[in-house]
C-alpha cells in the first residue's frame, strides 16, 4: 500500500517560495501566470499495511507528528493500493 | 468626518486587546471622551502594549548609564551608535522572538533575526556580525530537541540567506524555560559616522513611502502575545506566526544601502513588531509632527484586507521611509531595480494627529502626542530578593577531579556548541578572524587591520540566587571575555528577559538585576546604547530563571595584539591572574548543579574595582606581545577553562601549586579571573610584574603532552575531546 | 587578466571573491548585475560566485541559471572563456548545463559550515595549475545542497576524462566516508568540463585566501588564473 | 484555471531527504514505513487561459524551462478549471 501525501501552505501564509518563483516564469516569458504556491508532495511506501483505513489513519498521524508542520501547513492523505 | 464608530467597543474587545480597565480609561481621556473605533483600539493596545511602551520597566530603565563620550546615540532609536574612530561608527542592538519561536520554533527565530537585522541597517549601517543567546528547557523534556532543532535551523536559514556571518552566542538549558524558551538575537552593523540614519520625522508634506514585501495578515497581534503569559490554550495562537523571507530582506538591504548613498532620505524606520503602526506612529511622535496615510495604497499580499488589519499586521521585511520632497522618483528605481514594492502610502502634516482614510473615508484620527504621553509607566510593587547562604567548600563533596571534569566537560551547560555554529555561516564577507569556540568573536572592520570583539553572556542561575550580583556578573563576563581577546570594550546592548512584572518577586529581580547591571556598567565605564524587554515569560504561573542577556562590543586597534585561548606551545608557563584568595566559590557553580546535583547557596560575588584592575591589566599585558594565549574562567572555573584551552590548542598541561581543597580551586567559580601563557623564559618577570601591579598572579603549570596532568594523575585530552564534542551531536541524533 | 563577478539577487560571496581575486590580480574586478547582459567583451575569467540567489526557493540555483544573463555566459563558455563557479555558483552552473550533475541536499540535511579537507586530483587547468596532484588543502564549506549527483556514466566519464578537481579527504589525503561532509558521490567537491574551462566547486577557496583569516590555501587557484591568464 | 504539478525524483536517483524522513519516521515508531520519496507539488494559476489544453502545453513548457531539473526529475500536470 502506498500512501500520496500533499503539504500545502495554509491560506494567508506567505509564501516567499511559490513569490520568487512566479516572479521568475514572468520573466522567462510567461506573463500570464497570475500566482504560484509551492507544497511538498511525499510517497510514503507500506509494504506490510493491508487495510486502506488503517494505513491512512497511520500517515495522518506521521503528517501530524514529522511530515507536515501544522502551525502553517496543512495536509492531505490518499492511500492508493 | 464620521467618528460614530461602526461597531461600540465591548469589554471583551478591551480585555482581547490587553488593556486594562484604567487603561481603557485613559482612552477615552485622550480621545476626550469619545469611544474609538477597532482601528483605533488597536493602536492603543499596540502603542500601550508592554512591548512597545515599556510600561513596567521603563522607570527602572531610565537608571542606566547610557553616556560616554563615544556613544553617539543611546537607547531610544531603533539601535544603539557608538564612535569606533577612523570616521566609523558601531551599531548594534539585542532584541527577543521568545514567544514566536516557542510557537513556530523554525520561523520564530528566522523573523527574530531578520527583525533585528532590521534596527541596524534601518540607521544605515551594514551589518556585519549575528550574535544568538538562546536558552531551551531540560534537555529531557519531550519538546526541547524539536526547539533546538528548529531555532537553530531557523536562525542559520535565515542568517545565512542574508549573508551575515553569525559569529557566536550562547545556550543553556534549564528545565525553568521547558515552556518558555529565548532567542535572543544580536546584529552588529557599521557604518560612517557622518551617515546616521534617524527615525523622527520633519517636513509638513513629505512623502511617507512604504517599501519591501506585502502587507498580509501574518502576526497580527504579535505585539500583545509577547506581553501576556501563556497558558494551556497558547498553540490556539499558532496562526499569528509570521513567515520570513530572508531573500526579500537581502535585496531590502542592499535597496536601503543604495537609497542611503544618495540624499533622498529625510528619516527611516523597520516596521518591527506591530509594524505600520509603531513606525508611522513613533517616526511622527519621535518628530512632533502629523502623518496622514491612505490604507488603500498600503501593498497588499490578501485580498479584502481591512485597515484594522493593515495597521496590526506584522509582516516581515518592510520599512517606512520619510523621502525628502522630490526624490521619489529617485528612490522608486532603486526599489523596482531590487524588485520590491515601493509606494507613497501618504504625507506628514502638521496636525499633530494621525489620520488614516480608507475609500476617501476617515478610518482613525488620533492625537499622536497626548497617546504617547498618557501612555502607563508602572512603578510597580517589588520584593527585594531573598540573600542566600554562601556555600562553604568544606560542605561540598570533593569528587576526584578527574570524575568531575569529564562530568563538566559533556555536560549540557559547557559541551562544545560546534553542532549549533556548524550550522551557521560564521565566515561570510571574510572578517571573521576569531570563529565561534573562543571568548569573544573577532570580526574585522572591512579593509583595515582593526577589529570588533562581540560577546554575548549571562549566568541566569547567579541571576536567579542573587539578581544585583547575577546583573553585574553578566556584564562583566561579556567584558572580561572582550578583555581576554586583548579588545577594549566599548558598550553593551541588553535583553532583559523575565516573568510576569506584576508579580513583586519578578518584579524584584526586574529591578536588582537593573541595578547591578547599572553599577558594572559605571565601574567599566561601559554604557548600555541599547536594549530589549522581555517581560511575561511564564507558563501556567512558573517563571523562567532571570535572564539578563548582555551583548558586549569592544574594539581592537591593531589586529596583530590580539590573543586566542588555545594553547600554543609545548613548555609554556600557565599563569592564573586574578584570583585574589584561595577560597574557591562553589555556591551556584556548575560543579554543585552537575557534579552535585544541588543548586543553591550565593553565586559569586563581582568585585567591579578588582574585574577592572585585572581586566585593564592583562589587556595592557596581551598588548605587549608576552602573552600567548589567554582565556577568561567562567562557568566550570579554573579546569573547564584550563580544559577548553588544552583542547583548543591540542596540547594537554601539567598542573602544579594547586590550592586546597581541590574541587574548590579546580572548580570554584570566583570572579575577575584570567588564565594566560606565557614563555617559560617570561614566566618570572610576568609574575613580578604583574604582583607589583597589584594584580594577584600565580604560575599553576606548564604546557604539555597530550592529557591534563595532576598530582599524579591524569586524563587523556582525547577522552575529554570526545565528551566535549560528543554531547550535542549525540543529543540531536535522535531529533526530529 | 580582467575578471568579472556575475551579482544575482540573493549572491552574497560576490565581494568575498572579488576581494580574493583583487589580491592576487592587483587591480580591480567588474561587477555585473545579472541583468546587464552586454558583458565586457575581453573578459578572461567569469566567476559565478556563492550565495542564495533568488532565496536558493525551487532549487538552489535553478532560477539564476535560467536567467538572460547565463545565457551570455554560457555562450562565453563555449568559446573558451574560464569561469569559477563556487557553491551557489556551481549549482548554478549545472542547472545551467555547463557542468554535468546536480548538487543535492546534503546527506545530513544540515547546512554545514566548516573547514574540510580537499585532495587535489588536477593540475591541469587554469585554476588548479599551482596545486600537486594529491596535495592536500584546507578550504571552508558552507551549504546545505552540496551532495554531488550524476548517473554512473557520467560518473565513468568525469573519472576517465580526468575532471574531478577536488576530492574530499581527511587531514592525510585518505578519501573515507567519514572525511565526505555532504555524502557526495565519490567524495567529489569539485569537477571540470570537457575543455577544463570551467570548474565548479562547493568549497571556498576566496575563504582562505588570506593569513589574517587563519590559512591560505585558497589563495593558488587564484595565483594561478593570474598566471595563466595573464 | 489552475494547474497541479507533481515533481519527483526519477527512479535511481538519490533522495537524502526521503531518507532521513524514513529514518525519522521509523524512530518515531512507524517501523513499517518502507519507502519514503519527497516531491514537490506546485499549483500555478493562470487566470486569464481558458483553453485548458492550451494551458497544460503552457505548465509543461514552464516545467521544462524551471520548475523541474529534467536530469533527475520527472512532472505532470493536471490541469483543473
Ligand atoms: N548559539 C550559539 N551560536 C554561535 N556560537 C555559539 C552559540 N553558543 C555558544 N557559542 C560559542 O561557543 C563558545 C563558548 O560559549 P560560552 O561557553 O558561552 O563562552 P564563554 O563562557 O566564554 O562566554 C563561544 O565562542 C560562543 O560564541
Ligand atoms: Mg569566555
Amino acid at each position: 500500500m502506498k500512501a500520496k501525501v500533499h503539504i500545502t501552505l495554509k491560506n494567508g501564509v506567505l509564501d516567499p517560495q511559490g513569490k520568487a518563483v512566479e516572479h521568475a516564469l514572468h520573466g522567462l516569458g510567461f506573463p500570464d501566470v497570475g500566482g504560484v504556491r509551492q507544497g511538498k508532495y511525499i510517497e510514503v511506501d507500506l509494504p506490510k499495511q493491508k487495510d486502506k483505513t488503517q494505513a491512512k489513519a497511520d500517515v495522518e498521524k506521521m503528517c501530524k507528528a514529522l511530515l507536515a508542520n501544522t502551525v502553517i501547513e496543512n495536509f492531505s492523505v490518499e492511500v492508493v493500493d | 468626518m464620521n467618528h460614530a464608530p461602526a461597531k461600540r467597543i465591548t469589554p471583551e474587545d478591551i480585555k482581547t486587546h490587553g488593556l486594562s480597565d484604567d487603561e481603557y480609561k485613559k482612552v477615552l481621556e485622550v480621545l476626550g471622551g469619545r469611544e474609538p473605533n477597532m482601528v483605533e483600539l488597536g493602536i492603543f493596545s499596540v502603542m500601550w502594549s508592554e512591548h512597545c511602551s515599556y510600561k513596567s520597566s521603563k522607570k527602572w530603565l531610565k537608571t542606566l548609564p547610557t553616556k560616554a563620550s563615544w556613544v553617539i546615540c543611546g537607547p531610544g532609536e531603533n539601535a544603539g551608535v557608538i564612535d569606533i574612530g577612523e570616521g566609523l561608527a558601531a551599531i548594534f542592538k539585542m532584541e527577543s522572538h521568545n514567544h514566536p519561536s516557542f510557537i513556530e520554533p523554525y520561523q520564530g527565530a528566522a523573523t527574530g533575526v531578520g527583525g533585528i537585522l532590521r534596527d541596524v541597517f534601518t540607521m544605515g549601517a551594514r551589518p556585519i556580525a549575528n550574535m544568538n543567546a538562546l536558552r531551551f528547557g531540560d534537555p529531557k523534556h519531550p519538546k526541547t530537541k524539536h526547539l533546538v532543532a528548529g531555532v537553530v535551523s531557523g536562525i542559520g536559514g535565515y542568517g545565512n540567506c542574508v549573508g551575515v556571518p553569525t559569529v557566536g552566542g550562547e545556550v543553556n538549558f534549564h528545565p525553568s524555560y521547558n515552556g518558555n524558551i529565548l532567542v535572543n538575537a544580536m546584529t552588529v552593523g557599521l557604518a560612517q559616522k557622518d551617515k546616521i540614519f534617524y527615525s523622527a520625522a520633519a517636513g509638513a508634506g513629505n512623502p511617507v513611502v512604504y517599501v519591501g514585501s506585502k502587507t498580509g495578515r501574518d502576526g497580527i497581534h504579535g505585539a500583545t502575545m509577547a506581553s501576556t503569559e501563556f497558558d494551556a490554550n497558547s498553540e490556539d495562537k499558532r496562526p499569528t506566526v509570521q513567515v520570513g523571507d530572508p531573500f526579500t530582506e537581502k535585496l531590502l538591504i542592499e535597496a536601503c544601502m543604495e537609497l542611503m548613498a544618495t540624499d533622498a532620505i529625510q528619516s527611516i524606520q523597520d516596521m518591527g513588531a506591530a509594524g505600520l503602526t509603531s513606525s508611522s506612529f513613533e517616526m511622527a511622535s519621535k518628530g512632533g509632527m502629523g502623518v496622514e496615510l491612505n490604507m488603500n495604497a498600503v501593498p497588499q499580499r490578501e485580498e479584502g484586507m481591512t485597515p484594522y488589519e493593515m495597521m496590526l499586521s506584522e509582516s516581515q521585511e518592510r520599512m517606512l521611509i520619510i523621502l525628502k520632497p522630490g526624490k521619489e522618483e529617485l528612490a522608486r528605481k532603486i526599489f523596482e531595480k531590487w524588485e520590491l514594492d515601493f509606494a507613497v502610502i501618504g504625507h506628514l502634516t502638521d496636525t499633530g494627529r494621525m489620520v488614516l482614510k480608507f475609500h476617501g473615508e476617515t478610518v482613525c484620527d488620533l492625537p499622536i502626542d497626548p497617546l504617547a504621553q498618557a501612555s502607563p509607566e508602572y512603578d510597580r510593587p517589588w520584593l527585594a530578593s531573598t540573600k542566600q547562604p554562601v556555600v562553604a567548600a568544606k560542605d561540598v563533596k570533593n569528587v576526584p577531579w578527574r570524575d568531575a571534569l569529564k562530568t563538566l566537560m559533556g555536560c549540557p551547560d559547557v559541551a562544545s556548541r560546534r553542532w549549533v555554529w556548524e550550522q551557521y555561516d560564521h565566515m561570510v564577507m571574510m572578517d571573521t578572524v576569531q570563529r565561534p569556540g573562543g571568548d569573544a568573536a573577532v570580526v574585522r572592520i572591512h579593509g583595515s587591520n582593526r577589529a570588533l570583539a562581540i560577546s554575548t553572556d549571562c549566568t541566569p542561575r547567579y541571576v536567579k540566587a542573587n539578581p544585583f550580583e547575577g546583573g553585574k556578573q553578566a556584564v562583566a563576563e561579556t567584558w572580561r571575555n572582550i578583555t581576554a581577546v586583548g579588545a577594549r570594550p566599548l558598550a553593551i546592548t541588553d535583553n532583559l528577559n523575565f516573568g510576569n512584572p506584576q508579580k513583586p518577586e519578578i518584579m524584584g529581580q526586574i529591578v536588582e538585576a537593573i541595578q547591578g547591571i547599572g553599577d558594572a556598567c559605571v565601574a567599566l565605564d561601559y554604557p548600555v546604547i541599547s536594549g530589549n524587554v522581555s517581560l511575561y515569560n511564564e507558563t501556567d504561573g512558573k517563571p523562567i530563571l532571570p535572564t539578563p542577556a548582555i551583548g558586549g562590543v569592544g574594539l581592537l586597534d591593531n589586529l596583530d595584539q590580539m590573543t586566542t585561548l588555545a594553547f600554543k606551545a609545548e613548555g609554556e608557563a600557565i599563569l592564573l591572574l586574578g584570583q585574589k584568595d584561595d577560597a574557591g566559590w562553589l555556591g551556584q557553580s556548575l560543579y554543585l548543579r552537575e557534579v552535585c546535583f544541588e543548586e543553591k547557596g550565593a553565586p559569586p560575588p563581582v568585585d567591579l574595582a578588582h574585574e577592572r584592575k585585572v581586566g585593564d591589566y592583562v589587556r595592557g599585558l596581551i598588548h605587549s606581545g608576552k602573552i600567548t594565549a589567554c582565556h577568561d574562567l567562567s562557568d566550570g572555573g579554573l579546569m573547564v577553562a584550563l580544559t577548553e584551552m588544552a583542547l583548543a590548542g591540542n596540547l594537554g598541561c601539567r598542573l602544579e601549586n594547586i590550592a586546597a581543597p581541590l574541587h574548590a580551586a579546580l572548580f570554584g567559580e570566583d570572579q575577575g579571573r584570567y588564565i594566560v601563557t606565557v614563555k617559560a623564559a617570561d614566566a618570572v618577570a610576568t609574575l613580578e610584574a604583574t604582583k607589583a601591579a597589584g594584580v594577584p598572579a600565580k604560575q599553576i603549570g606548564a604546557v604539555g603532552g597530550s592529557a591534563i596532568f595532576l598530582g599524579g594523575e591524569s586524563v587523556e585530552l582525547e577522552a575529554l575531546r570526545k565528551l566535549h564534542e560528543g554531547w550535542f551531536p549525540a543529543y540531536m541524533a535522535t531529533a526530529t | 587578466m580582467r575578471a568579472a563577478v556575475i551579482v544575482f539577487p540573493g549572491s552574497n560571496c560576490d565581494r568575498d571573491i572579488a576581494v580574493a581575486l583583487e589580491q592576487s590580480i592587483g587591480k580591480p574586478t567588474t561587477m555585473i548585475w545579472h541583468q546587464d547582459t552586454d558583458i565586457p567583451s575581453d573578459l578572461d575569467l567569469i566567476v559565478v560566485p556563492g550565495g542564495f540567489s533568488y532565496g536558493d526557493y525551487l532549487r538552489c540555483g535553478a532560477m539564476a541559471a535560467h536567467s538572460p544573463v547565463m545565457r551570455e555566459v554560457k555562450r562565453r563558455a563555449e568559446k573558451g572563456m574560464r569561469v569559477l563557479a563556487v557553491c551557489n555558483g556551481f549549482q548554478i552552473v549545472t542547472e545551467a548545463g555547463l557542468l554535468p550533475g546536480v548538487l543535492m541536499r546534503n546527506r545530513g540535511l544540515k547546512y554545514v559550515c566548516k573547514d574540510v579537507h580537499l585532495r587535489v586530483e588536477d593540475s591541469q587547468s587554469a585554476f588548479t595549475a599551482k596545486y600537486k596532484v594529491g596535495d592536500v588543502l584546507r578550504i571552508p564549506i558552507g551549504h546545505a545542497e552540496g551532495n554531488y549527483f550524476a548517473d554512473e556514466a557520467t560518473l565513468k566519464q568525469l573519472e576517465d576524462e580526468g575532471r574531478v578537481a577536488f576530492r574530499y579527504c581527511t587531514t592525510k589525503g585518505e578519501i573515507t566516508d567519514d572525511a565526505n561532509p555532504n555524502g557526495s558521490q565519490r567524495n567529489i567537491a569539485g569537477v571540470l568540463n570537457k575543455a577544463r574551462t570551467v570548474l565548479g566547486m562547493m568549497p571556498h577557496p576566496e575563504r582562505l585566501a588570506d593569513k589574517k583569516l587563519g590559512g591560505t590555501d585558497g589563495r593558488a587557484m587564484f595565483e594561478a588564473l593570474v598566471e595563466t591568464l595573464a
